[in-house]
This record gives C-alpha cells, structure tokens and sequence, in this order.
C-alpha cells in the first residue's frame, strides 16, 4: 500500500515535467494502483463535517481493509472544491485525465457534487457522493457511475417533517437560505407535513449566502403562532438561527433539517437543548459506531465523525471489497461496470451495517429522528444526541419509482 | 538667524530650485520678489520641509534643518503663514486660531491677538473658518502663528486678493509684529507693499536669487525691478 | 452686434459663502485680442472655467456668437469654435508631439470612434500636424515623449494643439507662466501671427505681454470688473495701480 | 392590531427595533473606515477582517487567558488596535502618495490573509462565546421579545459613536485630525507630528471596528467570514454617507439598518441587496454621497 | 501588424507557438481554463489599462455571458459559434445599459458604483429561474461548432478556444491602437484637455465599456461550453476581485500582462487547491507584494527591466 498526498499539479509550464512523471515513470514495480481522490471542503462552510475528517475516514478505510496484503497499491489525492463548481469540475477532468484517478469520494456541496457527476459519467469513473444534500443526484441527474451515499433532501424532510407532525408539531414556519438546496428542503418537508396532517403557515427566504442576523426573520415566525420552525438552511447559517432563537426567546420547537454533529458541538448543548434533527449515523448508536468512532478519534484529535465521514468510510470500504472481488484492472477500467457491481454486491461496514444500493444510485439505510440532549443529560464529550424516532431503511429515502432516474426501468 | 546656502527642490520630476542663497537677520523683514513661477513660494515650503525633495543647506540660529521633518522645524521656531492662508473649513475660527501648538514661550496672547485684529474677536464664534472674508482670514492665518512662539515667520503673499484698506491692516501688522521682536520673511508680487515693510529685497528668477536690493536703494532701482517684475 | 464674439451678463460664481466671480459683464469684440488681467485670486482663472463651462455659473449667462451657451456641455462649447488652454501646461504627457497635435485634428475631422481600423489612419495628418509643429517654433521633436520636453516648448505645443481645431476663438489661461524671456518672445510673436482671422482672450500677468499684444484690457479684482480699456487707458486709471501694483501708501 | 401595509403594526415595530440593532454595527464599523479614510486616504478593505479579529482576540482571551467579556471589550480593542498600528507603519504608510486604488487592492489582499490565516487555524464553523451573565434575558415589550444583550449593544454602539463625533467636533485632538485632513503638509508645518498622528488615527479607526467585533461574538458566532458578512454593507454605508463625513457613517450606519431591516419584511430575499440599490441611487443623483462636501 | 512594435511582435510570436504546441505537452483543459481567464483578463485590462478607469464589477458581464451561453446550448441547442456571440451580445447590452449609469462617475466612485450594479446583477441571477441557482446550468453540451466540428474532443475545443482568444487579443490590441484608442489614451492623459480639444469624453469611455464588457461576456460563454457549466461563482464579486488581481499581477495596461497574469492565477489555483484556506492566504500575500513591491506587474516590471513597451 502506498497513501501519498500528492499535489495536483496541473500548475504553470513548470510544473508541466512534474504531471507526466507519476504517471509514466512511478509505480515501476508493476503493481497496479488504484487512485481515490478526496474532493471536500477543506476551507469553507462544511470544513469540520468533511474536509479532513473525510480525508482521515479515507486512509482508516484503506488501513483497515488492508491493501497491504492484496497485490495493488493506492494513492489518495486530496482537493478543496472551494464550494465553486466550475474548481470541482476541473479538478475532476483533471484527475481522471492527467493524474490517474479512478473513484472520486465525498464532494459536499450540491452545486460541486453534481457537476462532478457529470464529468465522471463522461469519463466512465467512479463517483462516490457522501456530502451533497440534493436529491436530484439519484432523479433528473441519476448517473450508472454515481452512488449517493448517506443522506438527501428527501430523508431528511420525511424524516424531521412527518416525525415532528405525529410528535405533536402540526403547524410549521420556515426560515429557508435563498438557494436551491434550502428551497428544495422547504419543498420536500412542506409535502411531509401536509401528508401528515399538519400545515405550514409561513416561511421567510433570507439572501444567501452573507445573512449573521436573524433575528427579524425570528420574530416574524414567532408571530406567525407556529409550533415548529423548520431551519431550511446549513451549517453556520442554522447554527446562528439557533444561538439568536434561543436568545430571542423563542418558544417554537426548533427542527434543524440539516444538522450536524459537529454543528451541536460548536453550538454547545446549552443552546442546542432540545432541537430535533434527522441523520443516518451517530457515533454512539451501537457498539460498532463506537468502535469505528475511537479508530476515527485516533487520527483526529478525539473530535467524533459526522455521518458525511462516516459516509466516506463506508462507501471506501465498499468500493475497495468490490474491485478486489472483480479485479483492479478491471475496475480501473470501467467505473459504469464497478458500480453495477458494487451494486449487485450488499454493503456491510462498522458505520451502517448491513445495506443495499439501489439502481438509481441510492445507498438504503434506515434514518434516525435525534434529539438534542440537555447539559444535564450529557455523560461526557460528544455525548450529545437520543434517539427518538427511526425510518427503516426501504422507506426512509424516496421510492424508487418516483425519482424519475433514467437507470431506474418502468 | 536664517541661511540658505544652494538650496535645490523638486517636484517628482521637475527642478523647481536651483541654488538659492540668501539669509535673513534677526529682527529683519525680507522679501523675495519674483514673477509667477519664479520660486518663491517653493522656497518658503523647501524652509518649512513641505517639498518632496531638497538639498542644500538651510540653518537655522546654527542649526542644519535640511533633513528634518516639518514638525521639528517647527518646533524649532519657524512659523508660516501659507499661500492662499490655508484657513481650515472644517474648523471654527477659534479652532483655527488655537491649532497649532505652542513651541516656545513669548508667543501673543489669545487677547494680544485680538487687540492686533478686533475684527477676529467679532468672529471668533463663527463655525467655519472659511466663511470669513478674505482680509478676516488673512488676519486669522497671521494671528494663530505668532500664538505659537516661534520667532521667525514666513509670510507668503499675505496681501494677495485683498482691498487697499485691509493690505493696509496687514502693512500695520507686520511692522508691529517686526518691533516685538519677530524676524519675517515675505513673499510678494506687489513690491509696493513690500517697499513699506521690508528692510532688504532678494528677487527671484527661474529658481535662483538673482539680485538683493535694500530697501533704502528701491527707488533706484526701479527699472531694473520693472524689468524682473514684468510690470 | 456681429462685432461681439463673446458676451456675458452677471456672470457670478459662489463657493461655499465665498464669490469668485461676481457679476461680470465682459464683451470681447470680434478680431481682438483681449486680455483679462489682475492680482493673484482676482477670479481670472474661475472666469475661464465659467466661460468654457468647465464650471457652471451661479448665476448669469454666457452668450457665443449670439447663442446662450450657459449651461451647455464643455466639449460641446469646444465644438462651437471656443477652445482653451490651461494654466498648468495642458498636454497629454506620454503620447508624442505629434501625437498630441494629431488628437486634435482627429477631433476636428472625424474618425475617432473608429476601433475598428489601424493607428495608421491617422497618418494622413501628419503633413498637418508636423506643419503645426513647426509654425509655433517646435523642432523637429514628432517622436519626442512629451513628457520630456522642457516647459516653454509644452505650452508652445499645447497652442499648436489648440490651433489644430481652427477655433474661432481662443481662450489663453497665462501663456507665458514660467516661461524665460527669450520663450515669451517666441510665444508674444506666436500670438500675433495666429490672431489673424480669430478672437483671442487671454489671462496674463505679464503687463509688457499685454501692453505690446492686446487691443483691449479687463481688469479684475476680487471677482468685479475694477476698469476695461487700452493699455494706455487702463495704466493710467490709479484704481488699478492701485489694485495691481499695490498703494505706495499702504 | 394595527396593520401597517399589510404587516401588523407590532412585528413592523419589532423590525425596525431590529434594524437599529444592525444598523448600530453598520455605524460603528463605518465610523471607522470614514475615520480613516478621511485622514490616511485609504479605504480600508481589511475593516472587515479586523472586526473578525476583535470578536477572535475575545474568544481567545477567555479561552486560553480565562479573561471575561467586560475586560475584553477594553482589551481587545487595544490589542487589535495595535496591530493596527503595526500594520500602519509597516504596510501601509508606504501608500500615501499612490492612488486610492493601491490602498483598495493592498487592503483587499490583507483581509485575504487575516481571513484565511484564521479560517485555516480555527475552522470557519464557527466558535460560541457567550453572553455575559449581566446581560442575559430578556424584556417582553410588548409588540417584541426583545434580549437585554441586543439592548445593550445599542446603547454601546450609541454611546461610542457619540465619543467619537465628540472627541472628533469637540477637542483640540479632534480640530487637529480635522485640520490634518484637509490639509496635513500644513498641519506638520505647525509642529504637530502628523505621522503619528495618522498613526494613531489607523489604531483607533481599527479599535472601533475590533470593540464592533467584541459586542458582536455574543450575537453570531466567531467566525472568520464575520467581517466579510458586513464589510460590503459597511463600505455601501460610507459611499452613501459620504466619504470620509463622520456624521454621515453615524447617520447612514444606523438608517441602512432600518431600511434592510424593513425589507426583510416585505421582500426578505433582496434585504443585502438593497444597499446596492440604495448605494446607486445616491451616487447617481448625489455624487458625494448624503453628507459628503461638495468637490 | 496590428500595431505591434517590435518586440511586442516577437513576444506574440512566442505565444503564438505557445498556443498551438502546449496543449500536446500540457492538459489541454487546463490550457483552455487559462485562455477564458486570459482573455477576461484582457477585456478588463482595456478599462482599466487604457481608459484608467477600475471596474469592480466585471463578474457580472463574464457570469451573464456565461449562463447565456449555457442555456442557450441546453434549451435551444443552438450552434457553439452562436452560443459564444450571444455570450458576448449578452454582455455587450449589459454593458451599455450598466455602463452608461456607471460611465458618469470616476475613480473610487466608478467602483463603487460598478460593484453595487454587480451585486444587483448577481441577485438576479440568484432569483430568476433560468440560472438554476447555486447548482448553476449543468450538463451543458459542447455541441457542434458551425453544424459540424464535434467538440467533444478536448483538442478540437482547445482549438475553438484558442481562436477566440486570439480573435478577442487581437482585437483588443486593434482598439488601443486605433484612432479611437488614440483619443482612448487622450482621456486617459490628460481628461479635462481632451474634453476642451472637443470630445465627449464620456461617449468614449462608454464605448471603450461596452467593447470591454462585450469581450468578457466572449470570455464567459467560451468558458460555459468548456466546462459545460455556468455557475454563481462566475458572477460573483470574489470574481470580480480575482480579475483585478490577475492583471495587477500581470501588469496593468500592458499588451501581454494580462495573460501572463492568468498563467500565474489559474496554475496557482489549481496547485494550492488542496491546501484548503492556503488559496486565499496566497492570493492575499500576492496582491500586497504586487502593491508594495512591483505595481508594474510581471510583464510591467520585465518590460521596464527590459526598457521594452510588451
């Protein structure tokens, strides 16, 4: 085995003797090398729930799948999209060109992750998307060489919006981020809790990015007389909806529609007491997340994974059984046939369990409802979420049927 | 009390002084004479260090303040009273009068001055330096000097634009100022006027001083002054 | 009236409380050469502003050729017949000489918008450009980065340019400021020789420029018309001495 | 209840409650930049940064010194401030006779590097520091619920903004920063030293910004996209106000805060966009901006 | 030729052979991310280079250009060429109609006043439907060039691509030395002189704009169909910014230091992008170095090290 962090390095003229050298004259041995590009947020809003997490859950992943033993190397390259599709996208060609690489993992951030989806179809590579929210990677935009690993917008909205319904949470108010994935989220949970009975009596759409204060917004949804506020926005924005909700005395029940477990820690328990949110992971679940948790702890300073790390290492993991099963060359050589067979093949990892990939790409896995605990309640570090409600895994995410993904046959 | 020996200044690119000498005495009133463009004012900012660039000599009471900055030349006693008499707008004119600091005992009194100019005293509430007449704040540059104690003051065209009555005033004041004890260097176009205040007259051209004429020899040489002077 | 080119009535400028130019009347006659003199900050250089209207007046109007230009655009102003110079050397510092002349010309006889076309449209004026070089006494300098050129030979230059638009009048801003003696004569036979067949105003402090070139003289002093005649007239009127060349008894 | 175009009367009140509160930061943080742009000629790009670094210096106080909020609203002001100064004499003193576009891309490329540095050593999700005991809770006014902290921080920002126009229109100090800029090669030639002047001018302009940022953390979470967030807002503040009017950041910081915070109600989505129109507006119709002297 | 001195000629020689050799040695995509933002670069630099005037806004021309571009590709599946003169007529009437509000300020005020036009151009782009909001038009096809040149192939784009910007370099280098560059330079001079000589100054600038902005919209569209996407990034004020840079670094006003500016940029990008927030700490260091130590820019500096006009 052999994990290099290698530079991309498709820079100046100079650099030009620098690009071909890898590929021609490394890797003298014979020994084909597998290339598995991270390409996360290593500086922007989603830094803390991938970037060098999903780095790390990368290398546990080959580590503890041993590549050493098995006659092929691997090489991971590591890239920040900086959140700009038009970077991920060239940093995709780039890759699967220039540099090797046969399966791209994580991505957060719709916008990237589906321009991505689009190059790797076009290169026939792999695609393992484990960060991205949207739900149209496995609809409109479904790909033979894409698998969308953890979550969506759908689970996410079914999973807070019908639970909260039947929990009593029956009108609702949103707060949504001016963009499609927040009005993608309004939209999916809108339909939950009518479905389920409750109604929606309002919503406020606030200019993403670039919104600190929210406190306008909060009052207009306490005045609505709403029980529930749905936060249909992410990272910093929801945290500072949180913090300024609390502040401002509001007395609605808070469901945060993306949440993540390092957002209630930068949050603290104090002020994220009591808020429900859906996520397929949890470190503390069994004694196997907890196992593979204290591996992860290990390597990144005792913070816990997210479920997008967590995410990364399953998907990694399966992918490397998969190709080892059907031979390297012949994965390397075909990313539309590798995800047909990881496809064929059933998942089985410390984070998820046991699971299935459907043929839209979607990776099946039961959902969970959490709640927040309070300061009292908390037993230590990252002790933070209960449960409180599950979906099983073949409702949890949309029916096949209605995704309208062109794999899927009528 | 002031020498200057082959003072040179620029301006970026542009060599505005070429070799100035001349020196002034303590308790003297000097002029330089000159057309537009000649120098002079160039001269009073290369004295106070306002120019981009000098060299030369400039000593003053013995000490070399060439390389200084214009806050310790002023500190060290030299006063000017500017072209166009940089009156500040957005200060009152009692702002104006106190703004620049005392550097050394026997400065005039606030009151002194105002016995000086009484027009001022009338003023002193007004918001904006700028509203004063032109004569008013030709007085108000003038006054908020000699607050300051410095003995030497560099006057540059305090008549410049004003009625015959108020360059009157200014006449008065000069020599008022010349018998306490002050020591002025002017800078004038209207050499009549100089004629009445001043003990010598250096006249500038093209960045140098071509000729000095005392005082007492200005009525022979007033050709030649036409001849300078352009007029 | 044919005979007056440039005439204003009231003509007045405020600055924040303070009137640079107040109310004047200014007549120039056809064909003359008229200069507007007096002490430093008497309004002059304002004046000129105000004429081209670079500034717009407070109050008053401006009349070319017996048209209302108050108001009017300061290019368009340019594009009746009225062009000035400035007072510091108005040229453009990093093109040529010839270049600078050219400009004009280009100006006067289409061809600017064209981007579409090569530099080298433009050397059909050259012959006439370096023809105007030569008549305000420039060498052969076509090649010479302004920029360089000493400061009599800019404001020889900088008429050249002037010239270039055959105006029908020409405002002067101090053709002569800083200038050596032997460059003022070359600029004072200059004058005489473009006066024909326009009108020229010109601002000047040097009185022995003024006494041999112009036929009528306006001076001011802050801001007002204080006297308006010949030369012989107006240095006589002890008014102006007075106010020019300062009282003997002050 | 009363219905003010369509919207309840109350909630109308609450918004523009709110406004103010945004609007007191909009004024402090354009306070300063019209401070120093009126004296150093520099529209400082990098205020943005350095009120992030204020709500950091606080964060940190309290986390590796165990220094509370009161005192970090005085210290950490200072020590921003200071390196403020650093950054004055070292960086950018040496822009004074360039065009103001120099001092834009120098002060641009300076927040690129305060922000990332802070954005690579802490994350940018965000770090909590919390509301000091004294000021937690809140007081129901009836038509809002409205926190003491948010209170407070109007009252903070009112009376600094008040010092500052005081110590600027009313001291000898002020007269002499006044003097300075409009005409320093005058006011140096009067014995004042001018350079430390300017100096000290950067380190105070800075200070408000870095105190902004310390009443800040409380509210949003420290984060070093903090100041990017508001600098936009803030520079629309001092071109409308007319640059370098101290009077018109004061006015115009505190009036965009209610003008945005009205448009959160009615048409939520262009709230940061409406500077941009207002900002327009103005430049188009009043070139110096509402309170800028005319040229 | 074109008004090319000298040295000017050789060094477009050499980028010349660099153009047409380098995308066998060099990822050619990588090569055509540097041509779009080359000639962006330049179409800025006529503004600012030439008129003097600093435009903080030029992101929204390139972005609108862009999603123009795009969405005419994906919806009408019109033909590449037509796609790329609609990018630069998109970017053309914007500038005309943003110009001329903008045109009648200068210095710090015409910056203000283009990045506050931008920011509005930007919010429509997050509001109106048709740009897809921050997913941006994706899956956007190269299509045919002309009916019939599939550009699927990276080599036969890259050759489009090429031709673009040698067609838009060129004419930028036509218009700067033209007779109306001439008066351009005027203008740029000596303001108040030009005005008194006659002109309306502000037609000109106008013009000068919209000629500006009509390139930057070219640049936009060929860059939609190279990487078949058109995306916020590409109106957003960072961009704005990054162009700024990219020809400061260059070298303002020089023929050649806007492209050289892109090299360095876009190589610069890519190298750092896994550095995470390294990217903007670089750029950072880099815009202060270029203002404190060589305003010149690189080509500027070698130019004047060289004593040559490049």
């Amino acid at each position: 085995m052999n994990v290099s962090r290698r530079a991309i390095t498709l820079g100046g003229f100079a650099a030009a003797a620098g690009t071909i050298a890898p590929l021609t004259a490394g890797r003298a041995q014979g020994k084909p090398t597998l290339r598995v590009g991270c390409l996360t947020d290593m500086s922007g809003p989603y830094k803390d729930l991938a970037g060098p997490g999903a780095v790390s859950a990368v290398k546990q992943a080959l580590q503890e799948f041993g590549v050493a033993g098995k006659g092929f190397d691997v090489e991971v390259l590591v890239a920040d999209h900086l959140n700009k599709p038009d970077v991920g996208t060239t940093v995709a060609r780039q890759w699967f060109d220039r540099d090797g690489v046969d399966v791209i993992v994580e991505v957060a951030n719709s916008g990237v992750a589906l321009a991505v989806a689009n190059v790797a179809k076009e290169k026939n590579k792999v695609y393992l998307n484990t960060g991205a929210a949207t739900s149209d990677l496995t609809a409109g935009a479904c790909s033979p060489n894409t698998i969308h690993w953890v979550y969506d917008t759908y689970m996410l909205a079914q999973s807070t919006g019908a639970a909260m319904v039947k929990s009593g949470g029956d009108s609702w108010f949103f707060i949504t981020a001016d963009y499609a994935f927040g009005k993608a989220l309004q939209r999916d949970t809108t339909d939950f809790v009518t479905n389920a009975g409750g109604k929606v009596v309002g919503s406020v759409t606030y200019p993403f990015p670039g919104t600190t204060d929210f406190s306008s917004y909060l009052i207009q949804a306490q005045s609505s007389g709403a029980k529930v506020l749905g936060l249909a926005n992410a990272g910093t924005d929801t945290i500072n909806t949180i913090k300024q909700a609390k502040e401002f005395g509001i007395k609605m029940r808070l469901a945060g529609l993306l949440l993540f477990l390092t957002d209630v820690h930068s949050l603290g328990l104090e002020v994220a007491q009591g808020i429900v949110l859906t996520d397929s992971f949890y470190w503390d679940m069994n004694d196997r997340t907890r196992a593979f948790s204290d591996r992860y702890s290990v390597n990144m300073k005792g913070t816990r994974p997210t479920m997008v790390q967590a995410g990364v290492y399953s998907s990694i993991t399966h992918y490397l059984k998969t190709a080892t099963a059907m031979g390297i060359e012949k994965a390397k050589l075909d990313g539309a046939a590798t995800i047909s067979a990881m496809k064929a093949m059933p998942t089985e990892d410390d984070c998820f369990g046991a699971g299935s990939i459907r043929a839209d790409g979607r990776k099946i896995h039961p959902s969970y409802l959490w709640e927040v605990k309070k300061p009292g309640e908390s037993k230590g570090p990252w002790d933070y979420y209960k449960a409180v409600a599950s979906t099983p895994a073949d409702t949890a995410f949309r029916p096949l049927d209605k995704g309208g993904c062109s794999l899927v046959k009528a | 009390m002031l020498e200057i020996k082959d003072l040179n200044a620029w301006y970026g690119e542009s060599h505005i002084l070429h070799g100035v000498d001349f020196n002034v005495q303590e308790g003297e009133v000097v002029t330089l004479l000159g057309r537009n463009g000649a120098g002079k004012t160039t001269t009073m900012k290369s004295i106070m260090g306002l120019v981009p660039r000098r060299e030369g000599h400039v000593t003053f009471k013995g000490v070399e303040t060439i390389g200084m900055m214009p806050n310790h030349i002023a500190k060290a006693g030299i006063a000017i009273c500017p072209e166009e008499r940089g009156i500040f707008g957005s200060l009152s004119v009692t702002e104006n009068l106190m703004l620049p600091p005392i550097v050394a005992p026997g400065g005039l009194s606030v009151d002194e001055i105002y016995t000086l100019f009484p027009n001022l005293k009338e003023r002193a509430r007004t918001a904006h330096g700028t509203r004063l007449s032109g004569g008013e704040q030709q007085m108000l540059a003038i006054g908020r000097i000699l607050r300051t104690g410095a003995k030497m003051l560099l006057l540059d065209e305090p008549t410049e634009g004003l009625a015959p009555v108020i360059v009157q005033q200014i006449g008065r004041t000069i020599r008022e100022i010349k018998n306490r004890g002050f020591t002025v260097l002017l800078v004038e176009q209207n050499f009549r006027f100089a004629a009445t205040v001043a003990d010598r007259h250096y006249v500038m051209e093209h960045g140098k001083i071509v000729d000095m004429i005392p005082n007492k020899d200005l009525e022979n040489s007033m050709d030649k002054l036409h001849e300078y002077l352009g007029v | 009236m044919t005979d007056t080119i440039l005439e204003t009535t009231g003509l007045t400028r405020e600055f924040s409380g303070f009137v640079a130019v107040d109310g004047v009347d200014l007549r120039v006659k056809t064909g003359t050469i008229h200069a507007l003199i007096g002490p430093n900050g008497a309004g002059k250089t304002t004046c000129f502003n105000l004429l081209t209207n670079f500034l717009t007046p407070t109050r008053g109007t401006i009349r070319f050729k017996g048209q209302d230009i108050t108001g009017m655009k300061p290019a368009m102003v340019a594009r009746k017949g009225l062009v000035r110079s400035f007072q510091i050397s108005a040229v453009f510092p990093h093109l040529t000489a010839l270049e600078n002349v050219r400009l004009a010309l280009q100006r006067a006889r289409g061809a600017s918008f064209d981007f579409w076309r090569a530099e080298s449209a433009l050397d059909v004026f050259n012959d006439r450009a370096r023809q105007l070089l030569q008549d305000v006494g420039l060498p052969d300098l076509s090649n010479v980065i302004v920029a360089d050129l000493p400061y009599g030979q800019k404001r020889a230059l900088e008429i050249a340019t002037t010239l270039a638009l055959e105006p029908e009048m020409m405002l002067l801003d101090e053709p002569t400021a800083g200038m050596a003696h032997g460059d003022v004569d070359t600029i004072v036979q200059l004058i005489k020789r473009i006066r024909k067949g326009r009108t020229i105003l010109m601002v000047e402090h040097n009185l022995s420029v003024v006494e041999g070139l112009c036929d009528t003289i306006t001076v001011l002093t802050r801001g007002k018309i204080l006297a308006e005649g010949d030369y012989a007239t107006v240095s006589k009127n002890p008014e102006v001495i007075a106010a020019y060349l300062g009282s003997a008894d002050a | 209840m009363i219905m003010i175009f369509g919207i309840p009367g109350p909630l109308l009140f609450g918004q523009l409650l709110l406004g103010l509160i945004n609007g007191a930061f909009y004024a402090m943080l354009s306070l300063g930049l019209a401070v120093i742009f009126g004296m150093l000629n520099i529209i400082n790009f990098a205020h943005g940064a350095l009120f992030m670094m204020g709500a950091f210096v606080a964060w940190m106080l309290l986390n590796y010194v165990g220094i509370g909020y009161f005192p970090a609203l005085i210290l950490a002001p200072l020590i921003v401030g200071a390196f403020g100064i650093v950054l004055e004499k070292t960086i950018i003193s040496r822009l004074y006779k360039l065009d103001h576009l120099y001092g834009l891309l120098l002060t641009f490329g300076l927040s690129l590097v305060i922000e990332g540095l802070f954005r690579n050593g802490y994350g940018s999700s965000g770090l909590p520091y919390r509301i000091p005991a004294a000021l937690q809770g809140a007081v129901d006014l009836g038509f809002m619920f409205m926190p003491i902290y948010r209170g407070w921080v109007v009252l903070a920002a009112a009376v600094v903004c008040l010092a500052t126009w005081a110590v600027i229109e009313k001291t000898t100090l002020g007269a002499t920063l006044r003097a300075a800029t409009e005409n320093a090669p005058l006011v140096q030639a009067f014995g004042v030293n001018v350079p430390r002047l300017i100096t000290l001018t950067y380190g105070g302009g800075i200070a408000l910004a870095a105190f902004a940022g310390v009443l800040a953390a409380p509210i949003y979470s420290v984060n070093p996209n903090m100041g990017t967030n508001f600098i936009n807002t803030v520079f629309a503040v001092v071109v409308i106000g007319g640059m370098g009017s101290i009077l018109g950041s004061i006015v115009t910081g505190f009036a965009l805060g209610v003008v945005e915070g009205l448009t959160k109600v009615f048409y939520p989505q262009a709230s940061a966009t409406v500077v941009f129109v207002v900002m327009v507006i103005i430049l188009l119709t009043r070139p110096r901006g509402l309170f800028g002297k005319a040229a | 030729m074109f008004g090319f001195s000298r040295p000017q000629l050789i060094a477009f020689l050499v980028l010349l052979v660099l153009i047409v050799f380098l995308p066998f040695v060099l990822y050619p995509v990588f090569l055509m991310r540097v041509l779009c933002a080359a000639l962006f670069a330049c179409a800025f630099n006529l503004m600012i280079g030439y008129v003097g005037l600093l435009s903080f806004g030029h992101a929204a021309y390139f972005g609108m250009g862009s999603y123009v571009a795009a969405w005419t590709m994906k919806v009408w599946h019109v033909d590449a060429s037509i796609a790329i003169a609609l990018g630069g007529l998109t970017g053309g009437i914007l500038g005309l109609g943003l110009g001329y509000l903008a045109i009648r300020r200068s210095g710090i005020y015409f910056a203000m006043i283009t990045l506050a036009l931008a920011q509005m151009v930007y919010f429509f782009c997050l509001e109106a439907p048709f740009t897809g909001g921050e997913d941006g038009i994706q899956q956007v096809p190269r299509g045919f060039l002309f009916g019939f040149i599939n550009l699927s192939n990276d080599l036969t784009m890259y050759a489009v691509v090429a031709v673009v910007f040698l067609g838009g370099f060129l004419t930028i280098h036509r218009i700067i030395h033209s007779p109306f560059g001439q008066v351009l330079k005027g203008i740029r001079e000596n303001e108040p002189r030009a005005t008194s000589l006659g002109y309306r100054t502000d037609d000109y600038k106008l013009i000068a704009f919209v000629l500006s902005t009509t390139l930057t919209g070219i640049a936009g569209g060929t860059k939609a169909l190279v990487f078949g996407i058109a995306t916020l990034t590409d109106v957003h004020s960072s961009t704005s910014g990054e162009i700024v840079l990219t020809t400061l670094l260059g070298g303002l006003g020089t023929v050649f230091g806007p492209v050289m500016g892109a090299v360095v940029m876009t190589s610069m990008e890519n190298y750092l992008a896994q550095f995470g927030a390294w990217v903007t700490v670089t750029q950072g260091v880099i815009f202060m170095i270029c203002v404190l130590a060589f305003r010149r820019g690189i080509i500027g500096e070698i130019g004047n090290a060289l004593k040559l006009k490049l």
